[in-house]
């Protein structure tokens, strides 16, 4: 019994490594798929498969290569995301999209860094995920824009305290949350600051604070997991002040939890699917097609065919990414690097282009409305920092 | 005969008390230098109690345990245990400072005990059981014993184990697992673990369990001796009558953890008490 | 200052009440095997999964007695699978194992739900909201602490006064006497492990109706602090883990109230390592003594 | 002679050893997988034979390693992040407080010491508990330790809830070489360990896991050796833990969970408790089929027009996870049992060699 036991571990050890064409250009998508974020990133991947269906193949050096995506879940956490990021190099991969969440960003960053190969941040915000590393473009606006940018409308909504609320150990939240609180003071608002532990599950005394507090609007930025319990929680309690987020709340989840709910809650965001511009009404009929012709894709995007922000920001990233390696013409990670500042592209979230860190010049969020009647998000203004 | 002998160990009105249960109850007795005490009672008189009380495993409840005149267990009840008590004398100690050093430290001090129910290192060999206990009378640190600079001590080390275990004819077993010897090699072994402690007292609970007459007559010469040649005092708990008679200088005997008799073995055999605790003398 | 402190203290009364529920599992399977379950912070999760798909297709009513048997069913297999073949296995062995089945457990969860968060269906009577003073809470928040007394009440009767009670007393006092007397272990330990997981099931219930989000993960923290609880109540003594749930609960929710979230956590741990410095054995366990 | 012979063989199999995995980085390359997993199941190596040591060695059921893998990252990251980038790692605390940088080898043994330090103060109340009391209790103060590192309050110094990096991580310090530095040090470590656990202090630790009381009666005085392997234990887990913030090259408090601990237990114990070489190898089997092996399990596969059935993200896991329990429940003891690699041939025991009395 053992030694057949003991056979059978060796042998599944040994399954072999399978062998690789080579007529094919890898693109590591670097996304989680599972855990606190793993709704937003599987959104993200769609948006990356769709681009990836309309433009199958890439020409490098007068040859025609097909482009294969490579996916590795980061599990939303900073240790997995180190070796999600050394399987893709494992992998060979060319170029690395991702990741959603800019903890596990700046964690596979540096494996990204080491071996030399580019990645385009999609809708990672933190500043340090492209300060801290050279090997990191982004292709979304920053923290320190979106916390201003959601300061500046909360005080547009006549709040005059707000109640911060992040999860301790989530760069994301956190950052995101004192780049608000350090606009909102600017504008001269108040702020009472609160964090959460991970795996909390009950927000009511947290809201109570923010009802006792005497606060007039709620800003959390924190995984779609936490904010759908936060805004029952609001519900609950009858908040009728306004409860803000950035670029995360933009979920389905987050509709599900205000539908049919006393609350108002908006996010800014990157994309709107009522955008007029050609290129975007383009991308999000052909999207929706798409994704409805599949159901499991379908339930992917949560279950809808709401265009979510973060897919068009991952089909853009797919797009920069052809071009960067087209502009290299050649396969080669460094090669790409080296292209990548240069590159420009007219993408449907806008133009891109690179500064100096390798951020895009991005200076305009859309913020939108969960409607809890239709169950959707409406878009209500653009909004940027200048004023 | 032995007043003129210096006094090794003393004990002094010690009770043990586990919740009401009174294990052991004032007992005092006396060792004196190069002496073969046997303590004798009936199952569950508190003899085996009484070691732990000497060896530190228990802190008495109450009276104190002298070792070359030098306390080594001092108390009085305490805590809960002021209500509880049921011993006597409770209050004569009550000025005295509350000393109870741990197992080990009194071993430190000299003496060192074997264990009725075998407590061998059962994954170690019968070397390693005694180099073990070598470890006690150690120079060396940490450092200096991870870094090797303890080579000379160390050999030392090895070659006590080594002899210890000649001189209980375990030689030819040095390198069996202790847990695989057989029984009455497994008591020799615990003896000479004892022995590496380098104690001047040796505490012995029930050497001769499980021995036939035979074994058991060895065993008596056997610590006769080692007692001599290490110098020792021995205080042994023991059932075999014959070895007790034949190798113990005074015994002293406890039953429902009182002391009901003492003095030379013929003294005991013929002292009534003695008797009808053995026998059971219904009353009536 | 009590209207501030208020909702906090309801809130520490209730998830007490749920992490009571936990407890008496862990307390009841190391009372009789000294083992710690770990796997019985995944069993609880399990049944929260249990529940979100059950409600998907089934009515509530009909959902929830089928959480409870399927909980029991899982509980009940782990414990033949993992734990009974290795009854006679070191200590050790047995703790790794359970570890194993932890391990398990939150991978297959993961794989079969995706890795995603799951909503929790809510339960008619207990998801609805009421006003208590100045603080808003759902039902179930009131209603934990009384179910879970009576539920601990039940089951100490169960303990006293049956059968099989009996035999649970007495496996846990001495296993091999027990044993020997004539006592079938392996149905006792069985017996165990079903209150244990039906008692989890139901404070599954209860605490994601409050916290409606269920992830593969998310009974380790609960798990850990019911065994906690456990431990803080004398482990083996089932009103010990309820008063332990109950004061950890509580505790960890006034620590929030005084703004020191972080180490709300952190704060259940060193109440306990300073009950186990003090009370080696938990509030109301019995002392025991070596024997040498 | 016999002894000196084995002593060489063992050197020469260790040197081979370090040769090929040598070799491994200079034909795979740095960002291979089995260079990953030589790099990471070193690491994890040296962590369980630390745990090894307190829980197989000394029959301490701690669970307190994550706790000390934490400190000894912190202490590492913090000393050693260049100062130029100490203003953007640290964006939300004005640079923090720390205000210099030393070598990585200064810092690697700092980790150690603080780790060491942290457990001579946490060993001083909980080393009295018992068995499970004492494992609860370490468990207890390895969450603790995260809570503290996490508070916002000393976020000048930990950087808070967020992540370190940018301080010299395995790939920068010896370029190219990165699996060779690792084995170096944690080949070092555990070489020490070894020296250690075979000393008269080892016998020591052992007497006590085989029988407290015994060992007390023989003047071993328990709480001071269980203190000394629980400080040495979390000396080394320090170590380990810098060690894996060089090789993660990012450092975030979050994941040292006691889900960490008990994955190096379940290493510790699938290895054997009580043998080295078999933690050892455990490490590098449970590092290379979790990451390496089975990760071909999380994606879809298509044989010829087949669709194998199953395969989806996180398949890996739960085929990794039945394959530990059948490990753990068919083959208790371990690979090795309490055995080590150099012993296989030889009789119990007789490797104390012995001597002419």
């Amino acid at each position: 019994m053992k030694k057949l036991l003991a056979m059978l571990l060796a042998v599944m050890m040994l399954v072999p490594a399978f062998a690789l064409a080579d007529d094919v250009i890898k693109i590591g998508v670097f996304e989680p798929s599972t855990g606190d974020n793993g709704a937003g990133g599987k959104q993200e991947i769609l948006g990356i498969e769709y681009a990836n269906s309309l433009a199958p193949t890439v020409t490098v050096g007068g040859k025609e290569y097909k482009v294969e995506l490579v996916v590795a879940d980061n599990q939303s956490l900073t240790d997995k995301a180190v070796s999600a990021a050394q399987s893709l190099m494992g992998e060979k991969v060319s170029i690395v999209l991702g990741s959603y969440g800019s903890g596990a960003s700046m964690a596979g960053g540096d494996v990204f860094a080491e071996a030399g190969v580019p990645a385009i941040g999609v809708s990672c915000t933190n500043p340090n995920v492209t300060l801290l590393c050279d090997y990191y473009w982004r292709i979304c606006f920053l923290d320190p824009f979106q916390g201003t940018v959601m300061a500046n409308f909360a005080k547009e909504l006549g709040a005059t305290k707000a109640y911060v609320l992040t999860m301790l150990g989530e760069d994301y939240g956190v950052g995101l949350g004192k780049y608000f609180v350090d606009a909102f003071k600017k504008l001269g608002g108040d702020v009472i600051e609160e964090n959460f532990t991970e795996g909390n599950g009950d927000f009511a005394a947290y809201i109570n604070n923010a009802v006792n507090g005497g606060c007039d609007v709620i800003f959390s930025p924190c995984a779609t997991t936490y904010a759908a319990l936060i805004i029952e929680q609001a519900a609950s309690q009858g908040v009728t002040f306004p409860i803000l987020a950035g670029d995360t709340w933009e979920n389905s989840a987050i509709l599900d939890a205000a539908k049919g709910k006393d609350v108002k809650v908006y996010c800014s965001t990157f994309f709107d699917e009522k955008d007029d511009s050609a290129a975007a009404a383009d991308f999000v009929t052909g999207y929706k097609a798409w994704l409805n012709a599949d159901e499991s894709k379908k339930t992917n995007n949560g279950g809808n065919d709401i265009v979510a922000a973060v897919s068009a920001l991952g089909f853009d990233a797919y797009n920069v990414a052809l071009t960067a390696i087209k502009a290299a013409d050649s396969a080669d990670p460094a090669a790409i690097a080296a292209a990548l500042p240069s590159v420009t592209y007219e993408g449907v979230t806008g133009a891109i282009a690179f500064d100096e860190n390798g951020d895009a010049l991005k200076d305009m969020a859309y913020i939108k409305y969960a409607n809890p009647e239709t169950g959707a998000f409406d878009f209500v203004k653009t909004q940027s920092v200048s004023e | 005969m032995s007043e003129e002998r210096k006094n090794v160990l003393r004990l002094e009105d010690i009770t043990m008390q586990f919740g009401g249960v009174v294990a052991i109850n004032n007992l005092s007795m006396e060792v004196n230098e190069g002496e073969i005490v046997a303590l004798i009672g009936p199952n569950g008189a508190g003899k085996t109690t009484a070691f732990n009380c000497i060896t530190g495993v228990y802190e008495p409840t109450n009276g104190a345990v002298y070792f070359h005149g030098k306390p080594i267990a001092v108390n009085h009840p305490t805590g809960k245990m002021v209500r509880q008590y049921a011993g006597i004398n409770g209050e004569k100690y009550l000025k005295e400072p509350v000393v109870a050093p741990s197992a080990d430290k009194i071993t430190a001090l000299g003496i060192a005990r074997t264990f009725q129910n075998i407590r061998l290192f059962k994954s170690q060999t019968a070397f390693e059981n005694v180099l073990i206990a070598t470890h006690l009378r150690r120079t060396s640190n940490f450092l200096t014993a991870t870094f090797r600079l303890n080579r000379k001590e160390e050999k030392a080390m090895r070659e006590k184990a080594m002899s210890l275990l000649e001189t209980v004819g375990l030689k030819d077993e040095a390198d069996e697992l202790a847990t695989s010897l057989p029984y009455g090699k497994q008591r020799r072994l615990e003896i000479a673990r004892a022995l590496a402690t380098q104690p001047t007292l040796l505490l012995l609970d029930e050497p001769a369990a499980g021995m036939n007459p035979q074994e058991t007559d060895e065993l008596g010469e056997f610590i006769v001796d080692i007692k001599n040649r290490f110098h020792l005092t021995v205080l042994m708990i023991e059932h075999h009558m014959n070895l007790v008679m034949d190798i113990s200088d005074r015994i002293y005997v406890l039953d429902f953890g009182k002391q009901i008799a003492q003095g030379t073995p013929e003294e005991v055999q013929r002292n009534p008490v003695v008797i009808s605790a053995y026998l059971g003398v219904e009353e009536e | 200052m009590f209207n501030t402190i208020l909702p906090y203290l309801l809130a520490g009364i209730s998830v007490g009440g749920q992490y009571a529920l936990i407890a008496v599992g862990y307390t009841l399977v190391y009372g009789i095997l000294r083992l710690i379950n770990f796997a019985h912070g995944d069993i609880f999760t399990a049944a929260g999964f249990f529940m979100v798909y059950l409600a998907a297709s089934l009515p509530v009513g009909l959902s929830i007695p089928l959480v409870i048997l399927l909980t029991v069913a899982l509980g009940f297999t782990v414990e033949r699978v993992a734990y009974k073949p290795l009854r006679t296995a070191p200590r050790m062995s047995i703790m790794i194992s359970a570890i194993g089945v932890s391990y398990l457990l939150q991978n297959l969860m993961w794989y079969l739900t995706g890795g995603l968060a799951k909503q929790y269906p809510g339960l008619p009577g207990l998801s609805g909201t009421v006003q208590i003073g100045p603080a808003t809470t759902k039902i179930v928040t009131i209603a934990t602490p009384f179910l879970t007394i009576a539920l601990v009440v039940a089951l100490v009767m169960l303990i006293n006064h049956t059968k099989v009670g009996m035999a649970m007393r007495a496996v846990s006092v001495d296993f091999e006497t027990a044993q020997l007397m004539g006592i079938k272990i392996n149905s006792v330990i069985s017996v165990t492990f079903v209150i244990g997981s039906a008692m989890a099931a139901i404070g599954s219930m209860l605490y994601f109706t409050n916290y409606t989000a269920v992830t593969p993960t998310i009974g380790a923290m609960p798990g850990l602090k019911a065994f906690v609880a456990a431990v803080f109540g004398g482990i083996g003594s089932i009103p010990g883990a309820m008063i332990g749930a109950l004061i950890i609960g509580i505790s960890e929710n006034l620590i929030k109230a005084a703004g020191w979230t972080a180490f709300s956590d952190a704060f259940t741990f060193a109440l306990l390592i300073v009950v186990l410095l003090f009370r080696p054995t938990g509030l109301f366990g019995e002392k025991t003594t070596d024997k040498v | 002679m016999k002894k000196n012979l084995r002593l060489i063989l063992s050197l020469v199999a260790v040197a081979v050893l370090f040769f090929l995995a040598w070799l491994v980085e200079k034909t795979e390359g740095t960002q291979s997988m089995a260079v990953t997993v030589l790099q990471k199941g070193a690491v994890y190596a040296l962590i369980a034979v630390s745990m090894n040591l307190l829980n197989g060695f000394t029959g301490l059921f701690s669970l307190g390693q994550a706790g000390f893998m934490l400190v000894g990252a912190y202490t590492y990251a913090v000393l050693t992040i260049p100062m130029a980038k100490r203003a953007a790692v640290y964006q939300y605390y004005d640079g923090g407080w720390v205000q210099f940088t030393i070598g990585f080898l200064p810092a690697l043994l700092a980790a150690g010491a603080v780790a060491a330090v942290f457990a001579a103060l946490i060993g001083l109340p909980v080393l009295r508990l018992k068995g499970d009391y004492l494992a609860i209790a370490t468990l207890g103060f390895a969450e603790i330790i995260r809570a503290i590192v996490q508070w916002d309050g000393i976020g000048p110094l930990t950087n808070g809830s967020n992540l370190l990096k940018t301080y010299p991580t395995l790939k920068n310090i010896m370029p190219g070489n990165t699996v060779l530095f690792t084995f170096l040090v944690v080949g070092l470590c555990i070489g020490l360990i070894l020296l250690l656990i075979n000393s008269t202090y080892g016998r020591a630790f052992k007497a006590i896991r085989d029988d407290e009381t015994a060992a007390e009666a023989m003047g071993i005085n328990l709480f001071h050796h269980k203190q000394m392997a629980f400080v040495i234990s979390s000396f080394f887990a320090g170590i380990g833990g810098a060690l894996l913030a060089m090789y993660q090259g990012s450092l975030q408090a979050n994941s040292f969970k006691s889900s960490m601990t008990y994955e190096i237990l379940l290493i510790v114990v699938i290895g054997g408790l009580g043998s080295v070489s078999g933690s050892v190898l455990a490490s590098f089997l449970f590092i290379a089929a979790s990451e390496w092996w089975l990760r071909f399990l999380d994606s879809e596969m298509l044989i010829g027009d087949f669709q194998v059935p199953l395969l989806a993200p996180g398949f890996r896991m739960v085929v990794f996870s039945v394959v530990i329990m059948v490990v753990v429940l068919f083959f208790r003891k371990g690979i090795m049992g309490d055995r080590e690699l150099w012993e296989l041939g030889s009789r119990r025991g007789a490797k104390e060699g012995r001597k002419k009395a």
